[in-house]
Parts: structure tokens; C-alpha cells; sequence
């Protein structure tokens, strides 16, 4: 065996020399020269080894620098700007580990933002691999629609179908969207420290519709500079939901309210189930064509699921292409964490914007249960309000949480699944109409 | 000349609320006529099972109760795939 | 814990404050200011947002509007046109699901269909999600080959290597393929209504050859206005071949052909399995190389899955890789359903021809059968001619069906796998002549 | 000048049919040649089995009658994973 | 039923119809003229036919041809050099399916390398399948990056974390890389057959770091030509591990240390595996930036697998996304093996000073063992210091082998791992060293 | 001016062999002090087990004393897999 090898490499090998000899007489050959190097002692060599490391460059910024995208970067964020950036990126890292907060995509965008605040390795650029994936992934807004796609083979719109009105919940906790835009344009007209365009707070303001990969594909056309602290902003908030959502929730209901007892839903068919996402597509074909690509993905997903004749397709969906593509989607939109994106006075009001957002639609979703109330024989406890904020499914088991403290034999889990879907579609269409008027 | 920013906002505010409570009124609307419909003219066949929990929904609930449940679903699940190998 | 978040949290603002001043003095400032914002009327911005809707564009068509792509749209197109378009998506619905056509091609195809013929939204434009995937898997012919190579790493040729001579069977039925060409050149140039260059008829007449990705990857390179026609009639006739092929079958047979039993397929070595794809591709690189994007796909798949040596990179193909591919090559192909592409004559002419290749690639397999059978002592049953369409499996699957009504105990499963596979290898072969005499 | 489309087809059609039949033609030859060699020099070492019926003609067969199987192959296509990752 | 869809194809078929009147009133047509085609008799079609085959090509090449990508080739590569690189190819399918060396990217690159020497097919240039694979994947470091991700995320650091001094056996052993860069640099000086550049040599010497995504990041930077030959190199002595090291590892042994047994590895807490790849990622940032891309992709999948909170994730990039990358990077890979790339004498050099490489590493491993057992009371067994040139987890089955030979109750395989895994972080700073010199 | 080839390759070598150690001693000292730290102010709370061999090193020992582990590993990853999906 061992002979037959050799005499197969033998072969081979006078093959080649053949051929080089072959070529080198009658191939228009390419002279190769040493490309430029410039010889260097051994001393230089050292302190040009020590010019092209982190740590010189973190000491030594330079003014009129830029980053690897070509933009200028001031002399403080190429120093402690990128070692704070750092320090940040530990933060996140410390929040979804022990914290669980939304580690699915704040542990791969963290990372992503560790690793575009480091100095001239240039892994944001267009030649970098984060680079090559936010110009494949995020400037064409594939990748948050693949996610949405995902979210739609992942999601059971039966609650909702079950009990149509309560969308009208998830229709008001989009106030937290559109009152947190005034907050932003309010912050930028009375205030210099914040100078925020329209199109700016109108990404913005999206947080407000805890759902970050409509928060992604906003800001990807409205303010790709923001993507960054919009984008931990809008999953840091969704993951704190259990502490934001709470006191809000008590504040605004009474205890006679909390215990309110909904009537066990109706069942659903299969054949509604496979019209919805084909009817909410529809609606949104007829009244806002500008939401279609995300609502479009959502019912894509969904419609596969419901299909029941691909499960394979969606089955990937669920799994394989939505890892993957969070993965990819995470370090993409890490690379706006870099500190020439990040460090601005900019990111401090996205991130007090997304909070007072958060509450505002927690509150107009419970206020919304009650008017429903003052309308309508079948009471809703006002507790699946705030679940219309979206945040599937935590803000839904908040609302079972709070509801199973004033009785514990009361299960809303069920019931707040509704708006909670429901949010999803309007902060869609709420994206739609301020894409639209831009547009 | 300067954009009054807050004036447009609260306009954005309205056009946008308006918006998003037309839509999804209208959508709660064509539920219902799309439920009323389709019990009429086609009636689930079989007696139907309550809703049956969706894998997302049983996520929701803590799964630890039932993981012979789980153990059935991963075998199932396998077993789909193969056959849909072909 | 709450008061060390704090503190961090403090140290954050603080450094940001302090970035953002450095900012103000150290960097070269881009001044941020206004982007075009026209102010407008609460009366003006909801009849300027009435314009935006689906519904204000399907009344109000455009003289010189153009598509997402910058071709330019009649009237019809923009108004009845995508109307009808999202209707005929609706019945691909119905019949993938309720009728089970190919569902695992025909759902992505036909939503997008659905999200192209969307106005406004521009989905399908070089900036949307849909366009983006076309260009980066159709345009480049990658989506086709990778489902090929899926197709490969799923397909046992075992039956084949068994008796080989089935494979005559393949070769005939692709009279299918040159026999619809002559149709679509016939209808060119006897009826002013369909006018198919060459090319086009080229292209449409691998309909015949009853395999999706091929007629997708010969139309991507000869005709791709004509794709969504294409493969919506491929892929629905080959949902169709239990329907069109039996008939064909019992008009050209007799019942006592119908009866022939075959004998019991021999044992197939692995290595025969293992030298199977490489003796192939061989051929093809000897041949015709025009093929070898076709055929190398197809037996890399097949090659890796009988090496037994990558089981995790065959097991990969055949499901996370050809399902992510699926949906994307769906929804690409789906975007040549947009009305403006496809509500032109030449569709009809193309499912008409379609049908009629068919027809003839059916017939011309159970033909060739019946023609050997008078040369040869080991008589083969005819109705595994009709397997030689490929449509693997339901084409054999059709040929077993077929036998068991004459004679329950009459199994030509496997023997029709035979000329099934050997159906795919001669459509190959049949794109690459027809490419290569364009070349 | 007109091209007379039909002609050409038919020209199409000729070398098409011809190149096919000619490919799959010595394709046969080759593929009986080379069953000779193998089977000659390499033939099979242990008793082979039947011709095992892959997975993509197990799906032909509707596979209803082996539950028990497809279990067993499910937890054996995990195991296989597992046993890959290194 | 059938009446129905009789009636629906009906009302599709009118309105197609309708719609192509409307057309051809309505917008601006395009007269689609009979594209370019040239009308041959029979005779002619069957010779023109010919002049489309392999067969002609390799019997007829031309003067001044080119390949796909534009690149002159000379006579020899078009014809016997396809043909000996087609017999190449052979030979790895047989080395990797019979005697098992890495098929996992062996066996992509040889298919790919058989591709890519097709005549007039063009599957690598820009528009071939395999040519937009490499423009997607190598161009832009991307795969070999993704593939660096699913190994962190595979890899255990816990053996290294319980003995970290075993470190320095990885360090030493890259003395491989360093020692085969002299030996490059030394044929090009000193023989007139080689002339390697300073950057072609380094890319080259990466050979001895013993770890194939390196190798190929490396070798797309500084000497993409030698891409082809170098990977093939680098993968196939890295199967050759227990071929190759054995006899230097017992040369440089005696029997007494070949014995020495080593203290069970101590406990490593949760907390140690988090925070090691956050630790061995700063000290990149701050030493070795240029290391980052590799060493950065590493430490995220292992970060990702450890925190333990995205499973999903973990799992998805140990599976899925790594298998489908490997598919994607082994094609794209083996278009560096066309004949005229490959069949020059470089490769015969590049193929000598892999083996030097491999053999330096290895000996460079174990004297390093030595010298600390000579500074150190808790002795080394040498037979691990082999374990330092990577190749997980061959290298470490090698030394586990070795050392149950002369006791067969002594199990190193766990102590190994640590200079296994030492020498992929050793390897991916060597690299960096390099990239930065030509920076 | 022709370059010295060699002198540079060994300028390369030196600078090199010199940083990887570096590198690596670095390693090893922040690794100790990381592992004092650690097991100092972050001490296991549970009776902590053996290190527990991972999937990659289960591979490196080939996995056929323990189907019985493997099928229980394969029903729970799949068991995980559908916990996540919500
Ligand atoms: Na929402
Ligand atoms: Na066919
Ligand atoms: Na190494």
C-alpha cells in the first residue's frame, strides 16, 4: 500500500515539475518580484511590532484618525472611549449571563461590540467579517426580516383569534411608540445637549414597540448611526419588562379589577388559523404597503407553520436559519457599539426615550382595558394590557404573574397571549406609517 | 426656516394612533367575519380538541411537568424528519 | 446588586457626558442638520399618507410607472394586474395545501408571488429582501445547484447500478424536453400571439424534463423574465403526474405488459455506489461540460452521502442547508410572479407546452420500453417508462401503482427508481446541449 | 433573413436526442464495466445484505408499519451527532 | 372539485389574455428580436457540438488561452495538467475515504478541485457556483472565520484551564511555523526552482501552526495562489499526525520519561471557563490586534457554549452553520486547485516544507517538555509536548497512544488537550505576528 | 538592492517565537491569578463534580461504553431544543 502511495506522489511530483518547466517556456509568465518590504534591524522590527499593538494605540490616539469605515474618530474615542465601549460590552455580558437578560441576542451583539472597539484590527470594515455581514445582512435589512420570519413559524396567533378584540390592546400600547416620539423631538427642540432629526426620534421611538427586530429594520433606514443604542436599548428593555412593567400595572388598576375572571377561550380552527396571517397580510397589502416586508416575513413564517404540509421548512425556520441568523444579526448590529457610534450624548437620551416608552404603552394598554370595560358587558382584566406591548411571551407572563398574586387560581396567561401578538402586528404597522411618511 | 419638531411629532402621534387603531379594528372586524364564515360552511370535522397548546405557548409554561411529553415530542419529531427525508 | 448596576450604570452616563463634550471640541463635527422634512397639514399628511396605501395604488395606476427594477408597468399590471396575480397565488395556495402540489416548493414560490406584486413596497427592487435574495442565488445560479446537491446527497442510485440499462428508459422521455421545443418554436412561428426566441423555447421545453432546479437554472441563464412561468408549471406538473401520466400509460400498453415481472435486482457493492457519482461526472467533463454545473452539484451530493465518511455534511445538505435554500429559491423565484412578468400571453403557451412535454416524455418512456422488450430476452415492464420523466419519486412511484392494479403482488417500485434517476442524470444532460449550443 | 424556427428545432431535437441517448448509452457500458471490475477485484468481503433501502426509499414506502424503528433511528442519528462533534 | 379549478384556470387563462392585450396597447413594448443565432446545418451543429466537449478541449489546447477568471494558461495546464489534476483529486477522494485523512474538508476540496478543472465550464469565475462561493467566503475571510467559531464552540479549554503552564508547550511548538519560514525563505534563496516572496513564505510556514482555517485565513491575505496547495498541505499532515510524530517523539524520549505519570488535573470552576475566553481575547486586543479576526471568532463560540445561556446558538454553530460552511469553504478552497495554480513547482516546495514544518513543531514540543521538567518539580511527561502544533484532538490521541505503549495504565489524553488547545491560540498568534510584519 | 531573505526569515523568527511566548507566558500568569481570584472571592457553591467531560472530549475517547448516556443526551438536547423555541 505504502508503495503504491509513494509511487503515486512520485508521479505527481515529476508531473509538476514538468509542468512548471512547461510553463515557465510557454506560459506568458509573470515575473514575481518581492513585493515592497523595506528591510528593518531587529531593534525596529521590535518597535514597529510595538506600534501595531493595542495597547500602543490605546495610549497613543491620533488626532485626525479614522475609523475602518472611513469615518473620523475623535482622539478620546480611539483611547478610553473604546476601553469604556469595552467595559460596556462586559456590562451586557454580566446582564444576559446572570441576569438573563435576553441573551439570545444581547450575548452575540455585545460580542460584536468588543470586537469592532478594537483598534486597527478593522473588523467593521468592509473588508472585515462583521463588516461583510452588516453590508450582506443589515444595509439590505435581510437579516431582521429573516428573524421576524422565525418569530412568525414560532408564534401561535390562536389566543388572539380566539378573542379578537383584545388586539384593540395591543393597538394602544403603540401610544408608548408615538408619545416617546414626542419625547424625542421635545428633547432635541428645548434642549442642546440633544439634536435629534425626525427621522432620528422616529427610530427612535420604535423601542417603544419592544420588538427588536422591527427596532433593527427601522433604524437600518431611518438612523443607521443610532442602530447601536437603539438596538440594547429596545432588547435590554424588553428583558426588564418584569421590573418596568409591575408597578405601572398596579398603579393604574384596582384590586377588584385585578381579579377580574375571563371566560375560557373558545377553540380555533385550522382553517382560521391558516387564513390569518393570509387576511393580516391582506389588510396590510390594502391599507400599508410600507409594513408588507416585515408583516410579510411574520405571516410568512406563519403560514408555513400552519400550512402543515412543510414542516421541515419550518421546522429550519424555527431552528437552523433563525440561529443562524441571529448570530450573524447580533455581531452585524454590535458593530455600532463601536465608541465613535456609541459615546454621544445621543445614547443616553435613546436609552431615558426607550424607558419612559416602555412605560407609557404599559400604561395606554391597561387604560385601554379599562374604557374597553366601560363599553362592554364581557369585562377584560386590565392586567392583559400592558401585555400589548409585545415583548413575546415575557410581558404576558407578567401578566399572569401579577393576576396570579391578587388570585392564584386566575390564569391570563392565555388571554394577555393576545394583545401580546397583536402588539407585534401594530408596532409593524406603526414602523409602516413612519417609514411611510418619510418615504 | 425651523421645523416647530414638537408640532410635527403630535401630528405623527395622531396620523400614526389613527392609523394603527383603523388597522387593527378593521382586522378584528375581519376575524370575526372570517370565524362567523368558516363555522358556517366549514365546520371543524371531527370533534374538535380544546386548543391545543402550540410549542411556543407550552415554552410560556415552565415545562418541567411533563417530560415524557417532551421525551414523545423529540422522537416524534425525529421521526417526521426521516420520513420526510425522500 | 441593585446599588453595583447603579454605580456602573452612573459611570456610563458620566462617560458619555464627558465623550460626547469631547466630542463637541476635539473631533471634526458634522454638523447634524434637519433632513428634508416638508412641514404639512393634519389634512395634507393623512391625504399624503392615503397616497401611500395599497388601495389609493390599485385604483390610481400610473401612465410610465415603473416596477421595483425600473422596468416600466402598463396600467393593467398596477391595478387588475396584481389583483389577479395575488389571486392566482391564492389558488397555489389552495392547491399546495388542500391538494398537495409540491408543497415544499410551491408555498415559498407562490408567497412570493404574493409580497411581488405588492405596490410601493418595492420587495422585489436590488434594496428589497426578496431582490436581494434573487440576486445573490438566481442571478449567480447558487440556490438551484445547492438544492441539486441536496437532491444528490438524498438519492439512492443503487436501483440504477442494478440495471443499468433503465437508464435507456431516462434517456428516451427526454423527447419530452426536445419535443415541446419543437411545439414552442411551432407556436412562435405560426401564431402571432407567442413570439419565443430560441432561447426562450429552450428554456420552456426543460419544463419537460420534470425536475425544478433544472428548468430554474437553464431559464436563470436563457430566459429569466420567463422563470416564474417556468417553475410554477414544473413544479405544478410534476404535482400533477399521478393525474397526467396513467392514462398516457394504459393507452400504450396491454395488459399483459402491464403484467411483466421483473427479476429481483441484484446486489449493489458499495464501492460500485461509491464510484457511481465520480464515473458520472467523468462523463460529463468528457461530454458535455456545458452539464457539469448541473451534474457536479448533483454527485458532490451523492458523493459525500455514499462516502460514509462525512455523514454530518450529507445529513447538513439534505436538511438545513436544502430547506434555508428552499425558502430562499421559493421566494426568489416567487419575485417573476410579479403581474407585469407574468401576465403576458406567453404564460399560457407555457403551460400549455408544459403539458404537452409531459405528455410526450411519458409516452416516449413507455415507448422505448416497449422497443427494448423486442431486443431483448429480459423483458422490462413499460410502465416503468413513464418513470423515466424523473419527478423522482412520484413518477415511480405512479409505475408501482399502476402495476399493482394489474397485479397486486407485482411490486416495480424499484425497479422504476431505475429510469426515475436516470431521468434526472438526462435532463442534466439535455440542459447542458441546449446551453451549450447558445454558448 | 427569417430564421425557420421549426427547422432549427428540429436540428435541436436531433442532436439532443442523439447526445442523450449517446451520454446514457455509454454510460450503461461504463457502469457494466466497471460491476465487472469491482465485482472481480473487490468483491464484497462479509455476506452482503440485501440492497439496504435508503432512507430516500423508505419515504417511497409510506413508512406507517416501523414506529419502532424510525424511534431507534432517531435516537442512533443523535447518537451519531453527538458522537461527531469532536 | 375539478370544476371548480376548471372554472378558476378558466378565468386565469381570460384574464392572461386580456392582460396581453392591455399590454400590447398600453406600455411602452419591447420588441423582443431573435437574440443572435447563427443558423448551421446538421453537419455543422454536430462539429460545433464537438468543439463544446472536454474531450476537444483537452485534446486541443490554445495558445494564449485563459481560465474562467481571466488568468493566462498556458498549453500543458489545459490539457495534461487538467487531466493529472483530475488524477490529483482521485488520489485525496481515496486518501480520505479509505484511509481517513480529514475527509471533512478533504473530501469538499478535492470535488472542488475537480471542478474547477473542467474545460470552458467556468464554475470558478465570478459567475461559476464555486466562483461566488470563494468571492462570498474567502475574498472576505468570512468561512474560515465562521469555521474558527464552530471549533471555539466545540472546544473544551478545561484541561488547559487546570494546567496552564502546559501553555508553553503550544508555544514552543509553533517554532514549526518559524523554522519552515526560514526553510522557505532559504530554498527561494538558494535554489533558482523556488522563489518565494517574504509574504509567500509566511503564508506558507503557517503550515506548521497545524490548523487549517488559519492556514487558509492567512494564505488569503498574503498568497491567495498558493491558497490551493497550501490548504491541501495543511490538512493532509494534519491527518498524518500519527504517522508523523511517533517516530520524532520517541528519538527525542527515553524510556523513563515516556513513563512519567502526571497529577489528575485539578477541578475548573463554571466561572474560570467563562471568563478564559474574555481573558485570552484582551490580551489580544492589547498585544496583537491583528490577531483578532481568528482569535476573536474562537473565543466567541466558545464564550457563546459556555455561558450556557444561548444552547440554541451553541448548538447551531457547532452543527448547521459549521457544516454548511465547511461545504461552502472546502469548494471554494479547491478552486485553488486548477492546474494552472497548482501544477508549478511552489507546490512541490510548499509540500516539502509542510512536512519540515510539522516535524520541527513536533520536536520543538517535546525538547520543550524536557528543558521545564529540567526547571520544575511536578514533571511533564514529554510524549504531551507533540500535542503543542494543534491538530485537536488528533495530536492529543497521538501522545495518549505513545505513552499507553510504554504503560498502558497511564491515560494523557485529558493532560494533552492542554498543549493541544494551547497550540490553536499559539498557531492564531503566530499568525497575527505575521499579518502584522506586511501590515 | 537584493534582500537577505534568510537574515529576514530569522528577524521574523526571533520577533515570532519571541511575542508567541510572550503571548502564552502572559497567559498562563493571568490564568492563575484568575483561577485564584476566582476560587477565592467566587468559591463553587455545590459539592462541584468532576470536570465534567465535554462533548468535544467525549469524542476524543470513542463514545461506545456509553449508548445508554448518549440516548438520554439525545432526548434532552432535543427536550432543550423544544423548551427554547418560544
Ligand atoms: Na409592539
Ligand atoms: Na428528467
Ligand atoms: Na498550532
Amino acid at each position: 500500500m505504502k508503495k503504491i502511495i509513494f509511487l503515486i506522489l512520485s508521479i505527481c511530483a515529476f508531473s509538476m515539475l514538468q509542468a512548471s518547466t512547461a510553463i515557465d517556456t510557454n506560459q506568458p509568465s509573470v515575473e514575481k518580484t518581492q513585493q515592497s518590504h523595506e528591510v528593518r534591524s531587529i531593534g525596529e522590527m521590535f518597535s514597529n511590532f510595538y506600534k501595531t499593538t493595542g495597547i500602543y494605540a490605546f495610549l497613543n490616539p491620533k488626532e485626525g484618525a479614522t475609523n475602518a469605515l472611513g469615518e473620523p474618530m475623535s482622539k478620546f474615542a480611539q483611547s478610553w472611549g473604546r476601553l469604556i465601549m469595552i467595559a460596556i460590552c462586559f456590562l451586557l455580558f454580566y446582564l444576559a449571563i446572570a441576569k438573563k437578560f435576553e441573551p439570545l441576542l444581547l450575548l452575540p451583539i455585545a460580542f460584536g461590540g468588543l470586537l469592532s472597539n478594537i483598534p486597527l484590527a478593522n473588523i467593521i470594515g468592509h473588508e472585515g467579517f462583521i463588516g461583510v455581514l452588516y453590508d450582506a445582512g443589515i444595509s439590505s435589512e435581510l437579516f431582521p426580516l429573516l428573524i421576524f420570519m422565525g418569530v412568525g413559524a414560532m408564534t401561535d396567533f390562536g389566543p388572539l383569534l380566539a378573542n379578537p378584540r383584545t388586539a384593540l390592546l395591543g393597538a394602544a400600547a403603540q401610544f408608548g411608540i408615538f408619545g416617546s416620539l414626542i419625547g424625542a423631538v421635545a428633547l432635541s427642540q428645548y434642549t442642546d445637549l440633544f439634536n435629534f432629526t425626525l427621522q432620528e426620534a422616529s427610530a427612535i421611538s420604535i423601542i417603544g414597540g419592544a420588538d427588536g427586530p422591527t427596532s433593527i429594520f427601522v433604524a437600518s433606514r431611518l438612523a443607521p448611526d443610532l442602530m447601536g443604542a437603539i438596538a440594547v436599548a429596545a432588547y435590554s428593555y424588553m428583558a426588564l419588562v418584569p421590573v418596568i412593567q409591575p408597578p405601572i400595572m398596579k398603579a393604574l388598576t384596582t384590586k377588584e379589577e385585578r381579579k377580574i375572571k375571563m371566560r375560557q377561550l373558545r377553540e380555533v380552527s385550522k382553517l382560521e388559523k391558516l387564513m390569518f396571517p393570509l387576511t393580516v397580510l391582506m389588510l396590510s397589502i390594502f391599507i400599508l404597503p410600507e409594513s408588507t416586508p416585515l408583516i410579510g416575513a411574520l405571516t410568512f413564517g406563519n403560514f408555513l407553520k400552519v400550512s402543515g404540509v412543510v414542516d421541515r421548512l419550518s421546522d429550519t425556520m424555527q431552528n437552523a436559519l433563525i440561529n443562524i441568523v441571529t448570530i450573524f444579526l447580533g455581531l452585524a448590529v454590535g458593530s455600532k457599539l463601536a465608541a465613535e457610534k456609541f459615546l454621544v450624548a445621543d445614547t443616553l437620551g435613546i436609552i431615558a426615550i426607550g424607558l419612559v416608552a416602555f412605560g407609557l404603552g404599559t400604561a395606554a394598554g391597561v387604560i385601554m382595558a379599562k374604557i374597553m370595560n366601560k363599553f362592554s358587558k364581557e369585562k377584560i382584566n386590565p392586567l392583559i394590557g400592558s401585555a400589548g406591548v409585545s415583548a413575546v411571551p415575557m410581558a404576558a407572563r407578567v401578566s399572569n404573574k401579577e393576576g396570579m398574586k391578587e388570585d392564584p387560581t386566575n390564569m391570563l396567561l392565555m388571554h394577555a397571549m393576545g394583545p401580546n401578538v397583536a402588539g407585534v402586528i401594530g408596532s409593524a404597522v406603526a414602523a409602516g406609517i413612519l417609514l411611510s411618511i418619510f418615504k | 426656516m425651523e421645523i416647530n419638531l414638537v408640532a410635527e411629532g403630535m401630528k405623527f402621534m395622531f396620523l400614526g394612533m389613527v392609523t394603527v387603531f383603523l388597522f387593527l379594528i378593521l382586522m378584528v372586524y375581519v376575524l370575526h367575519l372570517q370565524a362567523k364564515i368558516i363555522n358556517k360552511f366549514f365546520p371543524p370535522k371531527e370533534a374538535s380538541p380544546l386548543i391545543k397548546p402550540s410549542k411556543s405557548v407550552q415554552s410560556v409554561q415552565d415545562g418541567n411537568s411533563a417530560k415524557v411529553a417532551a421525551i414523545v415530542a423529540a422522537i416524534m419529531t425525529h421521526k417526521n424528519k426521516i420520513a420526510k427525508k425522500g
